[in-house]
């Protein structure tokens, strides 16, 4: 018997749990010559915006150890053509199709989510808080609870459909943000957004990426990534969707272990395109070889006894 | 929209050309089937779990329905550990990537501008430009004399070949970009095709304008996916941004901001 | 003419910008036989507390992508043994001597920075505030501005050597972390100490660690580590030890062009015994290659246009 | 203190014993003259950038002066890649670290129990009894007959020789510690030494102690720098934690702390 990979959050039923990190995948188009689209969990759509952005200058990205560095700067059409040109194709394909969103302002998120509730076929919005709060003098919502509080809130009041909150690792306690999220009625958690890293070219002096700072992500943040899920698994009882430095099943059941119920495969996607179905299968491979029958049965299954201090 | 593939091809063939330069022949017949003038393949290089990216390389040559080949530079990790595969050796490759060199049906005469070894996708070109039937002139800049690569495909396939080199140890001493204006009076190009550095490309550019030739160039931007996924690879053009990966790599030069 | 390699931090003269991390050179000692240990810039000795620390059960280390976690939790001898055993052979060595120090309370340090003054031939003192404050309910010192500044402010009062404060790299805000430390008296900061990871055995169901958590170091690092010293290095005037992935010339030169005066070396010591000697030397080689006379030409010296915002 | 080297060793040699392990003949004049039984090498596998440790294995054998052995199984990405040198390859490699197996001078009999792979310290350790004329029984354990590694050395070198295999298919159907209360009653041995699983260790030590006879074992631990620097490699010992890479890999079987 073919062991069970179905899992449900925040509401959304998905047949199994993995997912494309946003912003990786685009919307599922580029790649379908190469990944069955049918198979994946979920699809989420790189960040949408109100209004069309340009984005950053290029470089826009550089390879670290074992990571990237990548600094696109949301570019994207705006929600009109997304709706317009995306939709009906990720509608097509026939898997739940996440929404991620980013603003300047509340009223920003607030107004995406209005539009998305009425377009159909959006199983759920992730809301990106990574970005900088305009008035908040730039500081990221994701800094603050008090920001990620009064976003979350406003989205819970525009809009029906499940809110995933995507949480930003660049903060002292993740737990913090992750419990205003909730608090403010995020149905999901994902975790990790990417780090704030630098490098810079000793020939030119001149960082490698345009913009001067990037997103580091990959497998060198993974140990990051899987100790902020296990940290919020233990505190809260949150849905989590577990990401950064995914590239294989093996991975995929670290984050399990550590809390997740659902995976998202991000910078893998560009040394693997096939790294989703890949891990999909490998997973039903683990769970056969240990005779398990439900992937379910292995979320937040690490066996912790210490958890001394470190320094 | 063409297929793309990914897949392990066999190495069949490995060339040093001159140190820190090879040329490696790859087995598969669907890349090399769907390939056209211009595209570019992107490969897993080396084993190591720390290469996050792939690195993309124009297909330089098909070779009889079934192989492509690669020429390349080592520059960096990437390509020093490509260049550390051994024959029967399998390469993760993904492609046929990108749009390619656009080749109007009626087009009867070219002029290809090649620096370095941006000569890569031009002997593909002049492949398929002799095919056709399309009579080309070529100007082929290099350092030195060793790195005009592939001068005598070009020789073989064009109707007159211009080489220059930095050090004058062949043809003429200077660049590419020194020679353009007097082979274009010369031979009157339809359409001229380039690839190399940035900043010559950027001559190359100027100088059809002022002669109201149309003009491709084929440019590099690091990329992620090489899909037109990821955003990375972005191109500032007239109409904003666009893909290095998928709209490029091969621009109208017309439509290139360059960067002053 | 051979290049200056020479720096100034914190009022010590160092022949190089070249020192050990805490905690990954012992002092020095083990090392004699490969690392001719006069080269160095300077020996950063292992954490010292008070009382000796038994540490963290095994296993401490595991490897990850392009770095490690290690969860030794402070074993070592307390000062006593080490004033009687290590500083004698340090103070033999001839080259500047820094002592890490940590306590679970702001008396410890104080304690600490006390016995140390009186020890003579110590360079500096370099506070590791990463470690859990016990009165503050075992949150780290170095997680908030107001622990930091109370604790540099102490050590500050109680001696006259320079001080040098590490910091934590787990915190929303490195600049508001050093603004404090400098406020209080830090003559120099480091940075980075480890980030916080975690690893999960996917056969076992166990953490890598026995410890549960354990500090991510190497080159998956270095990016964050970059972006820190770039991030205080703009805002304070304040000089830089640099650390996080140092492992050849051209990371230190990173580092020194983020803002570093001097770099440290941990992890690299463990595949290249050797890597600080090799860096100094290729550091030479750097300078000379660019007809450079000096390492302080370096220092800040990154050409940054651009910072637009990432996400 | 004895000196510790870090150099790149040409590979002299190898062999595949079995799929799996390996056999690697290293050249190094300093490691090989200053090893002594029981001491390990640190080795540096793969040539990835993402390789942040090295890894420990025991020196096996000496060979002729300048050159020693070691013996692995692939157990993950580091022994993987370290199968992966070729003949005439330089490793990088750190030692002779760590303590040694101790051999009273006037020592007349020992048994050594090995266990798995645990018999690659075993045997240099033999070679030295043996040239002390020492004489030696040993009990070799494996899961199957063809992982008896180096039984004919053994023979070669010790008086008696036990074999046992998990599955039966040679010697004494079961576990090396099935015969240690026969054995140990048969030779009466001064001394024991053993290598193996911590399971296997644990029960030697008990019944060492229950016969009062010194036993000395070689544990494993994950290592950084291999130098008594990190402290990452602690063993529970009856004197608190002490380093497997300095104080160890041997330590006297009494004064471990054995997890329950
Ligand atoms: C469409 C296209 C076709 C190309 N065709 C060829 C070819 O036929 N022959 C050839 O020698 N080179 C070609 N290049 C350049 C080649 O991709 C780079 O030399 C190679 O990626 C360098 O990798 P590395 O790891 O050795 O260098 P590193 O500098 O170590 O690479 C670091 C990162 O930067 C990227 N990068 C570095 N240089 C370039 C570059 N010039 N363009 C794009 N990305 C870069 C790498 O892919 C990698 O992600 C092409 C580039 C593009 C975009
Ligand atoms: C003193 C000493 C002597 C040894 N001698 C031998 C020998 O002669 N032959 C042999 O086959 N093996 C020996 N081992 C075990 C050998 O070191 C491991 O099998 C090897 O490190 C595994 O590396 P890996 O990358 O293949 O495995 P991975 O599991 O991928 O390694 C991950 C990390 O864990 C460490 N690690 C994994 N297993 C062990 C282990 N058993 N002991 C210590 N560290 C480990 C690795 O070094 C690495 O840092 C010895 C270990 C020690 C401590
Ligand atoms: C090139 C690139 C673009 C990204 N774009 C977005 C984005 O638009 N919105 C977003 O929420 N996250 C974005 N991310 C972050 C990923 O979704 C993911 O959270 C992060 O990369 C960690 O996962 P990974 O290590 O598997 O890549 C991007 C990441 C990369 C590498
Ligand atoms: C095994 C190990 C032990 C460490 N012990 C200490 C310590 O005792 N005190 C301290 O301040 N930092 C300690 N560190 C942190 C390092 O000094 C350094 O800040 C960090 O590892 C980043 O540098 P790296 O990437 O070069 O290792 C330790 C790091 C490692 C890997
Ligand atoms: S490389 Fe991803 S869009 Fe071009
Ligand atoms: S491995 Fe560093 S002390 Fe033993």
């Amino acid at each position: 018997m073919k062991p069970d990979l179905s899992v449900e959050i925040a509401g959304i039923q998905l047949k199994n749990p993995v997912m494309t990190a946003s912003g990786t995948f685009g919307c599922g188009r580029e790649y379908a010559d190469l990944v069955d689209l049918k198979k994946l969990g979920a699809i989420v759509a790189k960040t949408v915006t109100l209004e069309p952005r340009k984005g950053n200058p290029p470089p826009r990205i550089c390879e670290t150890p074992s990571g990237m560095l990548n600094a696109i700067g949301l570019q994207n059409e705006g929600i009109d053509r997304f709706i317009e040109k995306e939709m009906p194709f990720l509608k097509k394909v026939g898997v739940p199709v996440i929404v991620n969103i980013a603003g300047d302002a509340v009223s920003d998120y607030v107004e995406l989510c209005r539009r998305l509730s009425s377009v159909g076929d959006v199983a759920a919005i992730e809301l990106n808080v990574s970005c900088p709060n305009v008035k908040a003098g730039g500081i990221a919502f994701g800094m603050h609870p008090g920001l990620v509080s009064e976003v979350v809130g406003a989205c819970r009041r525009a809009t029906g459909l499940p809110l995933i909150v995507k949480l930003t690792p660049n903060v002292g306690s993740v737990v913090g943000i992750a419990r205003a999220a909730v608090g403010a009625g995020a149905d999901a958690v994902s975790l990790i957004n990417t780090v704030i890293g630098m490098s810079i070219d000793h020939n030119t002096f001149q960082p490698r990426l345009a913009s001067g700072f990037g997103g580091l992500s990959g497998p060198a943040i993974r140990p990051i990534a899987v100790r902020m899920v296990w940290e919020v698994a233990r505190e809260l009882d949150v849905p989590i969707i577990g990401m950064g430095g995914v590239g294989d099943a093996l991975d995929a059941v670290e984050f399990i272990l550590a809390g997740a119920t659902a995976v998202a495969v991000g910078t893998a996607n560009f040394i693997n395109p096939r790294a989703t179905i890949d891990l999909i299968d490998g997973l039903e491979e683990f769970l056969i070889a240990r005779g398990m029958d439900s992937v379910r049965d292995l979320v937040g299954k690490v066996k912790m006894d210490g958890s001394s201090p470190t320094c | 929209m063409n297929a793309i593939y990914r897949l392990q091809a066999e190495v069949l063939n490995k060339e040093e050309l001159i140190p820190g330069v090879f040329r490696i022949k790859l087995f598969s017949e669907e890349i090399s089937r769907a390939a056209k003038p211009g595209q570019f393949v992107h490969v897993a290089c080396g084993k190591g779990r720390d290469f996050i990216l792939r690195r993309p390389f124009s297909i330089h040559r098909r070779l009889s329905g079934n192989a492509f080949e690669i020429l390349f530079q080592v520059v960096g990790r990437g390509t020093e550990a490509l260049s550390e595969v051994r024959l029967h050796d399998f390469v993760d490759v993904l492609g046929p990537l990108g749009n390619s060199f656009e080749i109007p049906p009626d087009l009867s005469s070219a002029l290809l501008v090649a620096g370095g070894v941006g000569i890569a996708p031009l002997i593909f070109l002049a492949d398929e430009l002799n095919s056709r039937k399309v009579r080309f002139y070529a100007i082929q800049g290099a350092t030195t004399q060793q790195r005009l690569f592939c001068y005598m495909d070009l020789k073989r396939l064009g109707r007159q070949i211009f080489a220059t080199t930095e050090d004058g140890t062949a043809g003429h001493c200077g660049r590419a970009t020194d020679l353009i204006h007097e082979v274009i009076k010369k031979s009157a190009p339809e359409r001229i095709y380039s690839c190399g550095p940035e900043g010559m490309l950027k001559v190359v550019a100027d100088v059809a304008a002022a002669f109201g030739i149309d003009c491709q160039v084929s440019v590099e931007r690091r990329m992620a996916c090489g899909l037109g996924a990821c955003l990375s690879c972005v191109c500032q053009t007239r109409d904003g941004y666009r893909l290095a990966c998928k709209d490029g790599p091969v621009f109208r030069a017309e439509e290139l901001s360059w960067k002053a």
